[in-house]
């Protein structure tokens, strides 16, 4: 079975690595700082927490279910993140490290209500988290009466100070998500339960995949995946407020889009989720980097994700989108 | 769990008092000014209900305008929780109906201190205000086409910053650290925000006296921490060791821009910010900044809703007041790492009593109009 | 079978309960003056959320409304000196374009909705920061209430706003109860590809529904313009959730074809409700946000029926 | 060994079983019949644990059962074969196999991908199906999923030890005569180790296959007939509580074509894939039927003369005009009308009324200046509700809640009603009782006394030969032969098959 390379399958397979790809050699020619490997590295501190959201919502996206709940999500474990750090000794030297599985745990809390009002009170998780999203930047602001909180301390910061070959830590984490990511989606059960939802929840059911649970389990993991980018987002800034989380939402879910992960569910994966957030990340650093004015920058931003989206569709295998 | 209860039964009865107050003004004033418009004429009110309406509680600006109107409430006698907090979330829409529901509620006999999120809908707040019979104090936006004496004793005044002389003198003290030449980039506010506009000028003007001083470039980085970081990060890729110098529009993104130059390992840039938040105040102490400029949010908060109320229980009247004082600058203080501790103990540390029946003392000046 | 039957009236009622609630809590609420006022006020974010409804409708969503609203101020306030009441046609034509042009990615390009008006909405706002050279415009107020006075004035106790928001919401009923286009939508939305398979050209239908939804965020834009006598690239910031989630609370659900724009008047008029409890409860400034969620979710689970919807996704 | 005893089922006022019982001897291979609406598939889902009986009991080799879902039916080793489309299209062909069942495959949490592969050859082997396990499931053919879907439930084979209960719910419908012949062998050979529920709506594929058969009407058990016992017509006859008509396919009522008017012209169209240079032309009153396997390309001519695909090359003409740019649109203004296979999902809207259904397709009639005049529309639905005797409350109900049969007279009236002389029905009987095939039979001798060209793609080769006026055979997308259809001088199913392999 001799397997030709030029397919349109592959040619929309590889598209958005190719539009990434394009991107980076358009910026370069215009602006040859931008393939420097400083730049290259603040793309990636820039894109690290986003990326991290944007492989939360890929679960959700891959399910066919959505998820608009992050940005409250981030806030909220970001907050209770630097105070439970300053709890417990504010410097990881001492207890302070008991703050990182506390707040996965409470991001996972968070997705698992998420989940529950949306599995257990059948509301459309659209709503669902949309409204779990308002109650939770409600409580970021509760807990700190919108005040900032800093963490100052140098053994944390080293995940946005200390460089391996050029990069800081906190890439290599991102870096280590994205590769769970892949194995849960590609190499587990539930991974391939998440598929199965998505390709066809009826179907899922009567072959006995406990769907309610595949949700749940879905949410729960979304959760832990935005506990993953309120860490490194505080790590980034250092300090942490109820609006922390602000405008991941449209950015996650446009990136994992642009990579090719299908809104409808059931297609795409991790890598597609890290190329698609490259490409957001290498167009917002590029635009300002060949010196874009700034009022055409969202417009342009705009047309190249249509772009993006258009060409690594593959229009053959649907017959219509919403 | 009790004390939500017990606070919940404290505000009942309050809200109820409020009611019963209310309605009573109502019978002894014998007109419903709120129902058929018109009520400029409205006497002195007793006992209004005093709210402030503003952006949201995710901010220490914020924080401190509403602990000035606190502060101003127990002045009076009254409990904190007697000051209504009207929260528009960034939205003028919200801003506007979460006022007219106040003015429906309280039937017109209330003071409020408001900015109204976008300068539009200053004129659009005012108005209602008017139509109700209520008084209302504004800070910050309004176009410069709507005064508060047009709208009769309603619109008691507004006051505003001037941030373009203050944004110089800090860009002045930026140059200097940079021995007077070399780049420097603006990260700015939300790009039509008019203290966003007034910064940057500030900045331009005090570069035309340095030749060897170039402004690289100035984007918007809506006031936002997180933008300001990724924006600076870009910059450095643009001009990198061009910048000498960096001019934030406030607080929050020289927080941002910081973390960005920490992650490079750059040390000693110059940085100076704008608005005088706790956490910027610590950092000029620190040396991280250069200097920040405090706009006293906390007198801001309770002068402004101190000029409602007593306008509204007639403690002077707005339209015999000279114009000066119903348009006029609020207070600006540079704050250098010369002044840092000084300043940190007096405003800071501890919260200076204000004497909220002076209420054009620390003011500065009528607002002027180009 | 009763519940069942009280199912589609559910929006109603929890409207009806909630007025009934804060009015008990403080009776001048529910003076008349005090609910039209409500209802007044509220006109701008409705005409949005009336829009957004055909997107949803056909299963969709729009989310370039708000920044089109924002274009719209400042367009309106732009050109009201030089065209008078022609911008008004200005301003819908401009709506109607846009929501074309997202419409025409959406069902030609297949780009999810979601996407393309994301994207057109960034071009929007790319515009308003361009036209209005970055800064907030106001109105030349005399020319304002000459030529619009009366879209913000009152007859009587009764807002004229309202008399605007009522005229929309009579037209799109009609159009959604008793036109052809209405019916090819409810046909869309419920069953895309037996639409297509009657021979109805859906792309078309589709395309309309989001130049509906274009223009009518124009209509919200020009009376927000009206109402604040001015513009800004980022003054109708706030719009777009409380819209979304209006309609989605009145009962329509994102699954398409169930639903309408009459439910999205009942949604609006939720929010609204909602919105100034809190005043009337008098929850405090830091628990608003929450408060607001919380009750959020008790009012979607009570309206939405989920017995049209076969999938819960 | 399997025993269902005085089952109750009700939904809201709906008494959907009566007092079932039933039983399934250990190898036995039982038949279960009954109209559309009969309680058939209710019954099934009590089998496999998808509903739960209101009363009465599940019995396993004695054992009183209770099954909360159908994965705990399948712990005790019940399966169920699914009509066509129940495999996942995004997932690989092994990962259907197993789907539910993966466990046996990991690692450490990871799946052992080659492990997974080599069972599910495994399980293909048993149904003879050739396919690469990783192969993606959307790329196989109808007949190939339905293979899958057997392999499937095999696996129950090696993960239960005791008895096997399969159920078989319409396996053959997509199926060509030959692969419904391999089923039936496998299931034979199969009967050693497990037990078989079939349901079926062919009569004959019942009868042969089936050791005894359950005969169902109304929610209840009307008759139990073992092999050999009676004949189709009887069972039939106690099915639908009336005789049926021994001219099934209304053969008196063919009349000869006007071979004068052509209403369709296809010139050498071919299309992207598989259509190579078909020519046919279809006249007024004439029954064409499109005979062929599978993917042999009889949806994409209807598709193309309804305009919903485009021809590469040859020409369209549809009343003597040619097409120039194929729209569905463009089609039905000349007249064409198309009943499509996927009822529930190209024929009705659920959730939009009788009614609106019925002027979807001619809503600019009903219309003035794009306004309805929901008064006329009704009264066409009332009429046409009449006319075609469809059982629903009123023209105000939801479309969703009607039963197949009913849907599909819903789907010719939109076309009838609206005046379409072109008619192209695909399937237009798949699932239908033999009731509302009679009707639908009737309607097509109806329409071609109207004057209307019938292009047809028939369920079973019988309903072919017994409808048509012309028979043209399919094999890999261009025509492999064309038979006359005239009464008396119809082709033998032994011709057809001959033609079409």
């Amino acid at each position: 079975m001799a397997k030709r390379l030029l397919t349109y399958e592959n040619a929309v397979r590889w598209a958005p690595l190719l539009v990434l790809l394009a991107l980076m050699l358009l910026f370069t020619a215009i602006n040859p700082a931008f393939l420097t490997e400083r730049n290259l590295a603040r793309i990636a501190i820039a894109a690290a927490p986003a990326l991290m959201v944007a492989v939360g919502v890929t679960f959700i996206i891959i399910m066919g279910s959505i998820d608009l709940s992050m940005e409250g999500s981030i806030s909220l474990t970001a907050v209770l993140f630097c105070f439970a750090f300053v709890q417990f000794g504010g410097t990881l030297a001492a207890g302070a490290w008991l703050a990182v599985p506390l707040i996965l745990l409470a991001g996972a809390g968070i997705g698992l209500v998420n989940g529950l009002v949306h599995v257990r009170l059948r509301i459309p998780s659209f709503m669902a988290s949309l409204a779990i999203g308002f109650v939770c930047t409600g409580a970021a602001i509760l807990v700190t009466g919108g005040d900032i909180v800093k963490i100052d301390d140098d053994v944390f910061r080293a995940l946005l100070t200390w460089r391996i070959l050029g990069f800081p830590l906190m890439v290599y984490v991102a870096a280590l998500g994205v590769v769970v990511a892949w194995v849960i989606l590609s190499h587990t059960r539930f991974g391939r339960h998440l598929y199965a939802v998505g390709g066809g929840e009826e179907l899922a059911h009567a072959s006995g995949v406990n769907v309610g649970r595949v949700r749940l389990v879905g949410f729960v993991l979304a959760g832990l995946f935005y506990a993953v980018a309120a860490i490194l987002q505080v790590a980034k800034l250092g300090q942490a407020e109820s609006v922390t989380g602000a405008n991941f939402m449209f950015l996650s879910i446009t990136s994992t889009v642009v990579g090719g992960v299908a809104l409808w569910g059931g297609i795409g994966g991790a890598w597609n989720t890290l190329v698609g957030v490259l490409i957001v990340f290498v167009i917002n650093n590029g635009m300002v980097v060949i010196g874009l004015p700034d009022y055409v920058q969202n417009g342009m931003l705009g047309v190249l994700v249509i772009i993006a989206v258009i060409l690594s569709t593959d229009r053959r295998s649907i017959s219509f989108v919403k | 769990m009790s004390t939500f209860i017990k606070d919940f039964i404290e505000k009942e009865t309050i809200s109820r008092r409020n009611f019963l107050l209310a309605s009573a003004a109502g019978l002894t004033t014998a007109a419903i000014p709120g129902v058929f418009g018109g009520g400029a004429a409205q006497a002195a009110l007793t006992d209004p209900a005093i709210a402030w309406s503003y952006r949201d509680r995710a901010s220490a600006y914020w924080n401190s305008i509403v602990s000035g109107g606190e502060a101003f409430v127990e002045s009076i006698g009254k409990p904190k929780d007697f000051l209504v907090n009207l929260i528009n979330e960034g939205s003028s829409e919200k801003s506007l109906a979460d006022i007219k529901a106040f003015l429906a509620k309280t039937n017109g006999n209330c003071a409020i201190a408001c900015d109204a999120n976008d300068s539009p809908n200053a004129r659009p707040v005012a108005e209602a205000v008017q139509a109700a019979g209520g008084y209302i104090s504004t800070i910050w936006n309004k176009t410069d086409d709507a005064h508060p004496w047009d709208f009769g004793d309603n619109w008691v005044s507004h006051m505003s910053w001037s941030d373009e002389k203050p944004a110089e003198q800090t860009a002045r003290i930026l140059i200097e650290a940079m021995g007077g030449k070399g780049g420097i980039v603006h990260l700015g506010g939300i790009a039509a925000n008019n203290p966003a506009v007034e910064r940057l000028n500030g900045l331009k003007n005090a570069i035309k006296d340095f030749p060897d001083v170039e402004l690289l470039d100035a984007q918007p980085a809506d006031w936002d921490t997180q933008k300001g970081a990724a924006l600076m990060s870009q910059f450095l890729t643009r001009y990198g060791d061009k910048i000498k110098g960096v001019h934030c529009a406030n607080d929050n993104i020289a927080y941002g821009v910081i973390e960005a130059l920490k992650a490079e390992g750059i040390e000693g840039m110059p940085i100076v910010a704008y608005d005088g938040n706790p956490e910027a105040v610590q950092m000029v102490m620190d040396g991280q900044l250069l200097a920040t400029v405090f706009t006293n949010p906390h007198w801001g908060g309770g002068i402004t809703a101190a000029l409602a109320y007593h306008a509204a229980i007639g403690s002077f009247k707005p339209s015999e007041e000279p114009k000066e004082h119903r348009e006029f600058y609020g207070p600006t203080i540079m704050v250098t790492a010369k002044e840092a501790a000084d300043f940190k103990a007096k405003y800071l540390d501890s919260v200076p009593t204000y004497d909220w029946t002076d209420h054009w003392g620390p003011s500065n000046g009528q607002i002027q109009y180009k | 079978m009763t519940f069942q039957r009280l199912k589609s009236h559910l929006p109603w009622i929890t409207l009806l309960v909630l007025v009934a609630v804060v009015g008990a809590v403080d009776p001048t609420f529910l003076r008349p003056v005090n609910l039209l006022g409500l209802a007044g006020d509220i006109v701008p974010l409705f005409i949005m959320a009336l829009g957004l409804t055909f997107a949803i409708y056909i299963g969709g969503i729009d989310l370039s409304a708000q920044s089109m609203a924002n274009m719209i101020t400042v367009m309106a306030s732009l050109y009201l000196s030089s065209l008078g009441l022609w911008v008004a046609p200005l301003c819908i034509a401009v709506g109607f374009l846009l929501g074309t042009v997202s419409g025409y990615f959406t069902t030609r390009q297949f780009v999810p909705s979601f996407i393309s008006t994301l994207a057109v909405g960034g071009v929007c706002f790319s515009m308003a920061q361009w036209l209005s050279g970055n800064r907030a415009l106001n109105m030349d107020a005399t020319q304002r209430d000459a030529l619009f006075g009366w879209m913000i004035g009152r007859t009587g106790i009764i807002p004229n706003e309202l008399f605007i928001a009522v005229g929309l919401l009579a037209i799109c009923l009609f159009i959604e109860r008793r036109t052809t286009l209405g019916r090819a939508l409810k046909a869309v939305g419920a069953g895309e590809l037996a639409a297509a398979a009657s021979g109805l050209n859906v792309g078309r239908f589709k395309i309309l529904a989001f130049a509906i939804s274009g223009a009518l965020a124009a209509v919200a834009g020009l009376l927000f313009s009206v109402k604040l006598s001015g513009g800004a690239p980022t003054i109708a910031n706030g719009f777009l959730l409380p819209a979304i989630v209006a309609v989605l609370v009145g009962g329509t659900p994102l699954t398409g074809g169930v639903g309408g724009v009459l439910n999205t008047a009942i949604g609006t008029l939720i929010v609204a409700v909602i919105r100034s409890s809190m005043l009337y409860f008098g929850i405090e400034a830091t628990q608003q946000q929450m408060v607001f969620g919380l009750v959020l979710i008790v009012a979607i689970a009570l309206t939405i029926d989920r017995s049209k919807l076969r999938l819960v996704k | 060994m399997y025993e269902l005893k005085g089952i109750d089922k009700k939904f809201g006022g709906v008494h959907a079983l009566k007092h079932v019982d039933f039983h399934v001897k250990r190898g036995e291979i039982v038949g279960l019949v009954g109209e559309n609406g009969a309680g058939k598939s209710t019954l099934m889902k009590v089998i496999y644990g998808a509903y739960q009986p209101d009363s009465g009991q599940i019995l396993m080799d004695g054992k009183p059962v209770r099954f909360a879902n159908p994965r705990q039916a399948m712990d005790q080793g019940i399966g169920m074969v699914f009509q066509e489309q129940s495999l996942i299209p995004n997932l690989s062909v092994m990962e259907n196999i197993f789907l539910g069942n993966e466990k046996q495959f990991t690692r450490a949490g990871l799946f052992d991908w080659a492990k997974m592969a080599e069972a599910a050859r495994h399980q293909l082997a048993k149904v003879r199906l050739d396919v690469d396990p990783r192969a993606p499931t959307s790329g196989l053919s109808f007949a190939q999923r339905q293979l899958v879907e057997l392999a499937k439930v095999l696996t129950l084979e090696e993960r239960i030890e005791g008895d096997l209960v399969i159920l078989l719910d319409e396996p053959t419908s997509v199926l060509s005569e030959d692969e419904v012949k391999l089923l039936f062998k496998l299931v034979r050979e199969l009967t050693n180790r497990a037990s078989f529920i079939f349901v079926s709506h062919r009569m004959d594929e019942v009868m042969e296959l089936s050791d005894r058969i359950y005969v169902m009407k109304d929610g209840a058990v009307v008759d139990v007939v073992a092999r050999g016992q009676s004949t189709v017509e009887a069972i039939q006859h106690t099915m639908v509580g009336r005789s049926i008509d021994n001219e099934y396919y209304r053969e008196t009522r063919q009349k000869p074509f006007d071979p004068k008017t052509r209403l369709v012209e296809l010139d050498r169209v071919s299309l992207p894939g598989r259509i190579k240079d078909v020519s046919l032309t279809l006249h007024a009153g004439e029954v064409l039927c499109l005979v062929g396997t599978e993917g042999s390309g009889r949806e994409a001519i209807m598709r193309t003369v309804f305009g919903m695909l485009s021809p590469l090359s040859g020409s369209v003409r549809l009343k003597g005009e040619p097409v120039q740019r194929p729209t569905p649109r463009h089609a039905v203004e000349r007249g064409v009308g198309y009943v499509p296979r996927e009822r529930k999902v190209e024929g009705i809207v659920a959730g939009m009324t009788i009614y609106e259904n019925m002027t979807l397709s001619q809503m600019g009639r009903y219309a003035t200046a794009g306004v309805l005049g929901t008064g006329a529309e009704r009264r066409l639905a009332r009429d046409w509700i009449k006319r075609m005797s469809i059982k629903a409350p009123s023209e105000n109900a939801d479309c969703g809640n009607l039963s197949g049969g009913n849907q599909q007279k819903v789907v010719l009236s939109k076309w009838r009603s609206g005046g379409s002389d072109i008619m192209l029905l695909d399937h237009p009987t798949r699932g239908l009782d033999i009731g509302a095939k009679q009707d639908v039979y009737t309607m097509v001798r109806d329409m071609s006394d109207d004057g209307v060209g019938i292009i047809l793609a028939a369920d079973t080769l019988e309903e072919a030969i017994g409808l048509s006026h012309t028979i043209i055979v399919l094999k890999d997308g261009a025509v492999q032969k064309t038979f006359d259809c005239t009464p008396g001088r119809k082709p033998t199913m032994y011709d057809l098959l001959h033609a079409m392999l």
